[in-house]
């Protein structure tokens, strides 16, 4: 490995460093997808493994996503953990009947007997000036299907921590990375990394009391900055990320509605059939007499995602959070 | 000057040396579907053999009456007969190994059957109490698989795997006409034959997908000759000729557990029953058609070649038909009766471990199911 | 033709009026799919169309679903209206890269220059004793999907007339029929039928004073039983039947809710990340004050769909709903 | 008795009459790539289409190198290169009558201008201020389609749907060495052969998916021959010769016009620069393995025959330069501006009417909008 920095590190370096580590503790952890070898990936986040590991635990495949999960499935079936890599969001989706009707239900249709412990990588959402196709947030046809497991990780040691727990997961996890975190940079240790905790939890990642922003991957840090904003506007914001959108931690999410009473559910996917509307509505049934106002939602907008020029319109920012905030019905407390 | 005078003087820069990658020619299928019975190909055919898929062959007839029987006694939702295709089916699980493995598509419950896994649980999926009634590490077959051609990748990855392990694994993969039409079929041979995975993929070309008629699907010559697009070799073989069936996957199945790589045969048969129980093929083929087909049934063939050549005698047939029957008697016996169904099943193998959520919504049903039984209880 | 009965009608044979209607008028409409010519489809919508209108009008394509989608963007794109058949709702997910990057997004690629007018029929949800694959519910899939319209009708009525406006429509939409309903019966007069009405409408099924079913396709008489039963426990309920999941009616819907003061949202698909989370949500958001209880959710199980011996555990019967409106804060009211 | 001798007085159940779908031999493409330019074959060339050819190849060549430089000055987002590959971009586009179509993949920009797409409004995918910034129609060119394949089955539909209609509509579509592995390549390919679709398939080989190489990609003899499994023609041409390129694909588009169905048509190439300007090339490949190629580049093949021919004088190289050096300098001047952008066109063509949830959203962003622009006002 000779591009695991020192500290501080990107996500993409605790990506790769999650991937070696996760291969050399297991020789059954095999990585696969279009141009993860030789190349080290468009997003260089497997590079130097096929150099360590050789091509058969890393190797670049044909062009065909189908192919892909589906021979992993086989590979699955045979012992092995798969990591497939989908090069983004997109290029995903002709993978799709292989994902809903085998990877998430095979463990389902054998009573267990054939357990599906591979890992989806999935660079997904925008930010990056990505041309049509490259920024799609696709986490609500995950959620929406049974049987998948769907974490995003939002700092440079979740990156790490809950890739290592997708790979050791006997579940399929879809891990979808956002490619505008991935060259952020945090001063977690590549070479100390820490435990391996299970996924599943999520985390508050700043305590406040007037109101909750749920939040998840890309649209964290724009969270933590519309709460440093909203001080000025006399607002105490808590910002919680979801980290693992199924299984979904109400108890942790719900302690913090409680507590504030008011929530914003804040992601780029579009609001329409988004994440947002399953999380606003659990969080509605679980805390109504706790709620002053709805939980409110700040989402892309509903169209299909814009080109690079336009795209910072379409974004969740800090403004429209704060709009969202200033709509949680402040005089009704009184 | 002329042109071609010209050309004596002029030097052209060369292209950079281009090689075909494999030799085209030792890919392509015969012209026509390999036979033997009734060739002189027979000849060298094993008694034994033969008279053993002699045997499987009338089993596998009885059990896919039987199976269509039990539809219409309401014990299956439905039944995809293989009628008319047992040859393939039998011998599919014929020429594997016991640590080989085979990758049912939905019609093949016989093929699921001949490799030993236990016909009730074989039909689990086709009665309805659950998925697949099996485990599928037991016999080595997977789920049979109801997407169509979506297995093919699954038989690659999980011969690559074995292979990449060093195990002595073939893995044999089942699909329909129909099925290689699907992007999934294109893509499973591809990887099989850039990985040089241990695959074979067998086409039971039986005519049909539902209604649509081969010459709606495909313009190609032979579906055979698609193997050479991906640089395996490609057979075509008559699917009825339960012999032939048997030589050329043996002969592919060798080629593979050598490390040659997978092929794909093309088994020319005919689907002789309609697509399902529920399925009126009067809608869209002939009887004139089906009896053409009747005649070339795969049971006559063998019968005739094995007459023939004065291996078939009113006991062999006696004893092939009582064990038949026997097998028809259990399974009848024992389809008739309702499974034993665990509701909460629902929830036990969705994830390793059952979610908050699951685990919420399972005593949602415990409780419903109490109150039923309560209230029936008074 | 020689299937449409006299009344009463089954909403198959609406459907299939419907196709033929709208064939007859309008000659750029093709149907294509598997099984659709000769066959007259698996379910026999199409029956009688490849007789009366040629196999060039109702085609019996190969198998395969990317091919037969990614064709009909093809002939949309010179003018024609395909519409497709998909035979079941889990067979529509090979052809979920074309429809999600290309069916929904052309018109907006192209500015408005190439529009999709055509229609997918999916047979969709459960309730038929179908074996694996046979009995998703995919609509969260297509709702989450901007420049998607999807419409579900419930009705004998609704199923010609929604499907002539789906056909008509200049945008692509997703057309969810309810398998178990195609056998449904109505005194619709298959020979007289109604004016063709733009589809987008909620349409209050049953008038109520106590709370609202919000729910569509195949659980609209399921609720409708519902509020039958529930006036023994002294509940008037009020149904709507949303028909249009998109665009979403919102109109009506919160006519209906701030009407009531509670509501109930039913459907088959999964609970979590399915449809109604979106329903909840966007009711919460836009009713919360007229809310004397939290929008509650009656819906499958998070599972994939269970072996058909087991789906009367996973469907949304009666029980469960009155149960659901059970919950809804009585007390709290006085 | 042998078994030969009892073969004798044996009549074996006929199998029911099997023919071949078509004859395969003449879907075969030839053993290497079919060459113009240096060969015999020449001499049947027109020399006005030759220079032609000269002249674009010149103008694309320097399109390519203008729209490479204008990716450095944050002009363009990225541009995927056809540098080495302009032989089959331009004749793509000269082929064509103006009625017929075009369907672009995403490294196909040049192709697009070729067919007289303004080359601002071809590039306006790679600038970032819209999708697509032609109107497809106007030149019968698809939008540059960035999901690999997934334009294939959309030229079939396309071409199906004039046919049906009887207009003479021919639709070429290209794709690259890696988007053959996938399904929507199988589909398509299937689609046309059984429609008998007049499509034609141009398959640009240039050897590499951004890192992978050709041999990682597939196993076949050539990619061409992936055609006789949907019984359609095969053809193998030297891509770098145009006038080879040309004869090819005229030909192949000839036949769809005259109802011959679909062709396959794989033109190997070299992909001389990276896979974007983002790309670092040397990460899989050496510079000595580009030398090879850029030897055999198209331009200079075709200047090689000219010369030879005596054609090309130094006035008609003086002038095709300038020609391309105008295009270039145009181009520069145009791209060297802001485009003008409609934050509000984010909905406006979502659906044909604005739904009344989109029509809310843009009230939003308007608010949002004058409010910013206040704010920058104050
Ligand atoms: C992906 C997919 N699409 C559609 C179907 C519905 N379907 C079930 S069987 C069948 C026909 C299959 O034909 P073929 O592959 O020739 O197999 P056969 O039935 O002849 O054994 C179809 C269309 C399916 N199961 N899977
Ligand atoms: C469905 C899909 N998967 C992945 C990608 C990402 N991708 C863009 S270009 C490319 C390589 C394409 O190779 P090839 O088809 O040979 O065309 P070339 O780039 O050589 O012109 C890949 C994998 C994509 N655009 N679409
Ligand atoms: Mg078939
Ligand atoms: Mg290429």
């Amino acid at each position: 490995m000779t591009t695991v920095a020192a500290r501080p590190a990107t996500m993409a370096q605790a990506l790769t460093r999650a991937l070696r580590d996760a291969m050399a503790a297991d020789p059954t952890v095999h990585v696969m997808g279009e141009d993860v070898g030789t190349l080290g990936g468009v997003f260089r986040i497997t590079d130097g493994l096929a150099a360590e590991f050789g091509e058969d635990r890393c190797t670049d495949t044909p062009l065909a996503e189908a192919g892909i999960l589906g021979a992993a499935v086989g590979m699955a079936m045979y012992g092995l953990r798969p990591v497939v890599e989908m090069q983004f969001d997109a290029f995903a989706y002709p993978s799709f009947e292989q994902l809903v009707s085998h990877v998430a239900k095979m463990r389902n249709r054998t009573r267990g007997a054939m357990p599906m412990p591979l890992t989806v990588r999935i660079p997904y959402g925008g930010g990056i000036g990505g041309v049509e196709h490259h920024s799609d947030s696709s986490e609500a046809y995950y959620m929406a299907t049974p049987g998948l497991h769907v974490y995003t990780p939002a700092t440079v040691a979740d990156a790490y921590g809950m890739l290592r727990a997708a790979i050791a997961s006997d579940d399929p996890v879809v891990f979808l990375e956002p490619k505008r975190l991935y060259w952020s940079k945090d001063t977690w240790d590549p070479e100390d990394p820490p435990a391996v905790e299970p996924a599943g939890r999520a985390v508050v990642r700043r305590r406040g009391s007037s109101a909750t922003l749920l939040t998840y991957g890309p649209s964290l840090p724009v969270c933590m900055e519309a709460a440093e904003a909203a001080r000025e506007e006399g607002w105490d914001l808590e910002v919680v990320d979801l980290r693992s959108l199924v299984p979904f931690d109400d108890e942790t999410v719900c302690a913090s509605v409680r507590r504030t009473g008011r929530a914003v559910v804040v992601h780029e996917s579009t609001g329409f059939g988004g994440p947002g509307g399953e999380i606003a509505a659990r969080v509605t049934e679980r805390c109504f007499h706790h709620l002053e106002a709805p939980v409110l939602r700040v989402a892309g907008f509903d169209v299909p995602y814009p080109p690079p020029m336009l795209e910072r319109h379409h974004l969740p920012g800090v403004d429209r959070i704060l709009d969202a905030v200033g709509r949680l019905q402040w005089e009704a407390e009184n | 000057m002329t042109v071609m005078e010209q050309r004596g003087a002029y030097r052209p820069t060369p292209p950079p040396a281009w090689q075909p990658r494999t030799d085209p020619a030792p890919l392509l299928p015969d012209a026509r579907p390999y036979r033997v019975l009734g060739t002189e190909a027979a000849g060298r055919t094993d008694p034994d053999l033969l008279l053993r898929l002699y045997r499987q062959l009338v089993t596998g007839r009885r059990f896919n009456a039987q199976a269509t029987a039990l539809t219409k006694q309401g014990r299956l939702a439905v039944y995809p007969s293989s009628t008319g295709q047992e040859a393939c089916e039998v011998t599919a699980a014929a020429v594997l190994e016991e640590h080989d493995w085979l990758f049912p598509s939905y019609r093949d419950t016989l093929a699921v059957v001949s490799r030993g896994v236990d016909p009730v649980r074989a039909l689990t999926l086709l009665r309805g109490d659950w998925h697949t009634g099996y485990d599928p590490h037991e016999h080595r077959v997977a789920p049979l698989s109801t997407p169509l051609a979506t297995q093919l990748p699954h038989a690659v990855g999980l011969a690559h795997a074995a292979r990449l392990k060093g195990d002595d694994v073939v893995a044999l993969a089942l699909v329909g006409d129909g099925g290689t039409s699907e992007g999934d079929f294109h893509e499973a041979l591809n990887f099989a034959a850039v990985w040089q995975a241990p695959v074979v993929f067998l086409v039971q070309n039986n005519g049909f997908a539902i209604s649509v008629p081969l010459a709606k699907q495909t313009a190609a010559p032979s579906l055979a000759h698609k193997a050479v697009g991906y640089g395996m070799p490609g057979r075509l073989v008559d699917g009825n000729d339960a012999a032939a069936v048997h030589e050329v996957l043996a002969g592919a199945v060798r080629r593979a557990r050598e490390g040659g790589g997978p092929t794909l045969v093309e088994a020319v048969t005919y689907r002789v029953e309609a697509h399902t129980n529920a399925d009126d093929a009067g809608r869209y083929r002939s009887e004139s058609e089906v009896e053409t087909w009747r005649a070339h049934d795969p049971i006559v063939l063998l019968e005739e070649e094995l007459t023939h050549r004065g291996l078939l005698d009113e006991a062999t047939r006696t004893a092939a038909r009582d064990a038949a029957e026997a097998m028809a008697a259990d399974l009848r016996a024992r389809m008739n009766a309702d499974p034993a169904l665990h509701p909460l099943d629902l929830f036990a193998h969705v994830h390793a471990r059952p979610t908050a959520q699951l685990r919420e919504q399972a005593e949602q049903l415990r409780a419903e199911l109490e109150a039923e039984a309560e209230g029936a209880g008074r």
